[in-house]
């Protein structure tokens, strides 16, 4: 496992030279990456770095603290880093965010904000619930540090279309 | 007080704690259950007698299908620590309760244990046993003024009814 | 029988029963009695079935149907029982199970053409009445997505079965944590087609799942799971067996016979949806 | 054997006696209600009196201890064991003294009155009405007596769901007018009586507002406030039909009672930290009071018996009412247990008085002019018998 680990950590660093990684992958673990290669790879390097560093699940609710996954393609969320972006504060009455709460995030180091766009929280009925806390980092502006969001999006931040414009615009796929 | 099934189920507390934990309750009470198949009148604290009805009647319900079906036996087998009766049981207990859909058991108050605790305590039985009743035969009060003059009232409306009945109600 | 009587008689007419005695006495027996089967235990018959009987004669009664135990007043059920025919005669509701695979449309104000399908296995289904629920996952570009429908909620457009299957199991809630390539769908999924007095197929699949951390314990008896494979060593799986409960099984007052309540309401509800 | 045989002839006193027991009187009036003159026994009211008085001096006069008879076990392991005694089913007075199919001629004929009582009283308007008066803004209508049943969704037409409680009017009837001036309040009052129950273990002097009603004997009643113009004649049945779609409720209930609380679930206090040195103090309330008030504020919040007190759900929208089976569709949840019984009325927050306008005044009567659908719905509710919902 943890030679896998380390593997899928310097897929992660060298996404660029992917194909020359397959032989080794195939070797050590054929059923993980079996067919699709491409799909498969960035969620699973992503899950399995964090279970490397950390023993437990996810939290389900986004609060203080919890672990939370950078889905957009911004430099800063996805080079690697030893330690993952917690969320450090949340921008609303509960303290428990929810699709379109804005948090703040201690990444790599600094203080960015985030807009969530997915929670494993169970949230109404007919809406989806991701198996990540999914969030897109924004500057202080609003505006997406990434420029394309790799994950679905629910289409119930659409009805604050105008507030998130500009992170709707890079989305381009939405369940 | 004796909850139906449902009320006790929809209210959280499904059943009696008795004994050290759930194994132990089913334990004791599987030690009653088979005390009152061998002796079909047993006495015990009221609590735990009450717990047991509903057991010793699901299980003579089984023991009504028959000793043919496996989950009939399988339950005689875990109820009956004692495994002669569950010859008793199939041969004796439910050919007698054949033609009864259900109550087979009967429960009377007694007065409470003499030891430290006095226990409420209860005596229970199996209908149809051998033994003398337990219960005081019912006072023929047929010939009393008042039942007579009941039986009576009661026949005139009878009688008024009859003819009266196509228009309207008699009382 | 009579001579049995006698005895009993003789012996006394009211037994004590000395409890703390019995107690102890009684755990002996408790390790080797339960849950092994009787010694005289005869062979079960051969049944014949005439399977082309049993199929015309398989109907499919919706589990919300069944009320749950509890001191509610049945007439409230039969409330809520009339509004649901009422439902299912204007939208066709189809007969499926956990372990089918869904497409469900929803008319949703922000979607494009502001109707949403969505593709996926059916993981649970949940609630009585009016308020039932199904649970639909997909994995969507390596994000596992879970969406909990109602079955009555007006605004579902339509409900269709890409692939009528049981599992091994009730609850899929376990492909959570099982490899994403088990709860991956094509969204553009074909209907596979089958035979209308077919018998539904039940996929004996055991999938596999991710390293542990699970978000239960799935090797637990309380689960009593059998579509895993569970790759777990021997005392783990050991270990998990402490939780077991076996009395449970033979506890009579927690069975919920609903056969009569089934039968009622079933005839109930397929006459009013023939009218 | 100590059984005493009853005599055949026994003496009974004509003095009536002040002491007769409650129950063989309370045997009395049942039967002699609305009792058709010809077919009573001889002497009418006065021939039940005296036989009720009888049955209770017969019971008087049976010696009571020695009733722990016989039926000993005949091997008597205790002698205690051998006196049970009691009848299983001796435990009244009805099963003591009656035969049995007198228990059961009179048991028939006591449901079947109350069944002609509550079918009796269905048309009220056929014999004089009293005035009916036109709805003003100040009027106060008279409220019904429901019972809970459960919850419930219900979508609205844009696809929204809201959560509606079930409340069925079941036999609900006025049964007695109160003037301003008996009660001495600012208002008129009217009782009013919900739910059929058993007149058997009601004394008469409880039983006689039912009986001047000529209603069966209700399980719960209430008092509301009406004014002048709202006025009901009493042993009018009330119906579901008594609010509309749209409109909002006030609805009054007993709340689950959960016993000795503490402060936590009960006032929702903070309690102390679970660590970090506490030590036996985690759930407790803490300082009740300073040191300069030296003493304790009267309602100073403390643990104590938490629910089981009435309370009142005010402003709930009423969405659909089912007239055939009288049941109300209310908004949102409504204190009390399932099966409980509650109090509904009109709403009196100044802010629903809009919605309230022009109800059936002073009440919704069944033999009216007045055809209704069998389900009335609010004009926003998604009715099944619609297609689903699309979004343009």
């Amino acid at each position: 496992m943890r030679v896998l680990q380390s593997v899928c950590f310097r897929i992660h660093v060298e996404l660029s030279c992917r194909i020359r990684l397959v032989g080794w992958i195939t070797r050590i673990q054929m059923a993980l990456l079996n067919r699709r290669l491409g799909l498969p790879l960035t969620h699973l390097s992503s899950t399995v770095i964090q279970r490397h560093l950390s023993i437990t699940g996810a939290c389900q609710a986004i609060q203080k603290l919890t672990r939370v996954r950078v889905v957009d393609n911004s430099a800063l969320g996805n080079t690697p880093y030893h330690r993952p972006p917690k969320c450090i504060h949340v921008y609303n009455k509960t303290g428990v965010g929810k699709v379109g709460d804005k948090i703040l995030l201690a990444i790599k180091g600094e203080k960015k904000k985030a807009l969530i766009v997915g929670h494993k929280m169970p949230g109404p009925t007919m809406t989806p619930r991701f198996d990540s806390n999914n969030v897109v980092l924004i500057d202080d502006n609003g505006n997406p540090l990434g420029t394309r969001i790799k994950t679905p999006i629910p289409y119930s931040l659409r009805q604050r279309e105008g507030e998130f414009s500009k992170v709707l615009a890079i989305a381009h796929n939405f369940v | 007080m004796r909850l139906s099934l449902p009320a006790a189920i929809s209210h959280g507390r499904v059943f009696r704690r008795l004994g050290l934990g759930p194994r132990s309750r089913i334990d004791l009470l599987r030690n009653l259950v088979t005390a009152l198949v061998r002796h079909e009148r047993i006495e015990a604290p009221w609590a735990r007698a009450d717990e047991m009805r509903g057991y010793a009647e699901k299980l003579i319900d089984y023991a009504k299908l028959g000793d043919t079906n496996e989950r009939a036996m399988r339950m005689a087998d875990f109820w009956l620590t004692e495994k002669d009766l569950i010859h008793k049981l199939f041969k004796v207990l439910a050919p007698r309760f054949q033609p009864h859909p259900g109550n087979y058991t009967r429960m009377l108050h007694i007065p409470n244990r003499d030891g430290l605790d006095r226990a409420k305590m209860a005596v229970i039985e199996l209908k149809g046993n051998p033994f003398p009743p337990l219960i005081r035969k019912r006072r023929d009060s047929e010939k009393t003024l008042l039942n007579q003059l009941l039986k009576g009232y009661r026949e005139d409306m009878q009688q008024a009814a009859a003819p009266q009945a196509p228009e309207g109600t008699p009382v | 029988m009579a001579a049995a009587c006698e005895r009993l008689f003789r012996r006394s007419a009211l037994v004590r029963v000395a409890w703390r005695g019995r107690c102890f006495s009684s755990s002996g027996y408790r390790t080797d009695s339960d849950g092994k089967p009787a010694k005289f235990q005869p062979p079960p018959k051969p049944v014949i079935v005439d399977k082309q009987k049993l199929q015309e004669e398989r109907r499919f009664l919706s589990p919300e149907f069944i009320p749950p135990r509890g001191r509610k007043d049945p007439f409230k059920y039969y409330m809520e029982r009339k509004d649901m025919i009422q439902r299912r005669k204007v939208f066709n509701i189809p007969e499926f199970y956990v372990g089918s695979i869904l497409a469900v449309t929803t008319a949703d104000p922000y979607a494009n053409n502001k109707t949403n399908r969505f593709v996926g296995i059916c993981i649970q289904r949940g609630g009585k009445g009016l308020g039932a629920t199904f649970v639909l996952r997909n994995v969507i570009e390596g994000q596992g997505v879970e969406i909990r429908y109602e079955l009555y909620n007006p605004r579902i457009q339509s409900i269709e079965v890409l692939k009528l299957e049981k599992r091994l199991d009730d609850n899929l809630m376990y492909l959570r944590d099982a490899l994403p390539e088990y709860s991956t769908f094509d969204m553009n999924m074909k209907p596979v087609s089958r035979l209308a007095h077919e018998e539904i197929p039940v996929n004996k699949l055991q999938v596999r799942m991710k390293p542990k951390p699970w978000s239960k314990r799935w090797e637990r008896p309380q689960f009593n799971i059998k579509g895993i494979k569970f790759e777990l060593p021997e005392e783990k799986m050991k270990e998990a067996q402490k939780w077991s409960k076996p009395w449970l099984e033979f506890d009579m007052l927690r069975e919920y016979d609903t056969s009569k309540i089934e039968e009622k309401i079933w005839k109930e509800v397929s006459e009013e949806l023939k009218k | 054997m100590l059984t005493p045989e009853l005599p055949a002839t026994p003496a009974p006193e004509p003095a009536p006696e002040p002491s007769s027991r409650g129950r063989a009187e309370a045997f009395k009036r049942r039967t002699s209600w609305r009792r058709k003159p010809e077919l009573g026994l001889g002497g009418g009211m006065a021939g039940w009196a005296l036989l009720g008085r009888l049955g209770g001096r017969l019971w008087a006069a049976a010696p009571g201890s020695p009733l722990r008879a016989a039926a000993a076990g005949a091997l008597g392991v205790r002698g205690q064991l051998g006196l049970i005694v009691r009848h299983i089913d001796s435990a009244t007075w009805w099963h003591e003294h009656l035969s049995e199919e007198n228990v059961e001629f009179l048991r028939k004929s006591a449901a079947e009155e109350c069944r002609a009582q509550t079918a009796s009283k269905l048309c009220p308007l056929k014999d004089e009405p009293w005035p009916v008066n036109e709805w003003k803004p100040d009027s106060i209508r008279v409220g019904v007596i429901a019972v809970k049943l459960g919850m419930m969704p219900i979508w609205t037409k844009s696809g929204k769901k809201h959560a509606v409680t079930l409340l069925k009017v079941q036999d609900c009837h006025v049964l007695r007018y109160i003037s301003k001036e008996e009660s001495g309040k600012k208002t008129s009052q009217l009782i009013v009586g919900g739910k059929n129950a058993s007149p058997f273990s009601k004394s008469e002097a409880a039983m006689e507002i039912f009986k001047e009603a000529g209603v069966p004997r209700k399980q719960k009643i209430s008092v509301f406030n009406v004014t002048d113009d709202a006025l009901v004649k009493p042993g009018t049945p009330l119906y579901a039909a008594h609010f509309r779609p749209g409109q909002f409720v006030d609805v009054t209930a007993r709340t689950i009672g959960k016993g000795f609380q503490g402060v936590m679930k009960r006032w929702g206090f903070k309690g102390q930290p679970a660590s970090h040195g506490q030590t036996k103090t985690h759930r407790r309330p803490g300082a009740i009071s300073t040191n300069k008030a030296a003493k304790v504020y009267r309602g100073k919040k403390m643990p104590g018996k938490m629910g089981n007190i009435y309370r009142t759900s005010l402003g709930l929208k009423v969405w659909r009412i089912n007239t055939k089976h009288d049941i109300i569709y209310v908004n949102g949840s409504v204190p009390g247990h399932t099966n409980c019984l509650v109090k509904v009325r009109d709403s009196k927050l100044p802010t629903c008085k809009d919605h309230n306008k022009n109800p059936p005044f002073p009440t919704f009567f069944a033999d009216g002019d007045e055809q209704l659908p069998e389900d009335l719905y609010d004009e926003e509710v998604f009715q099944f018998k619609d297609p689903s919902v699309t979004y343009a």
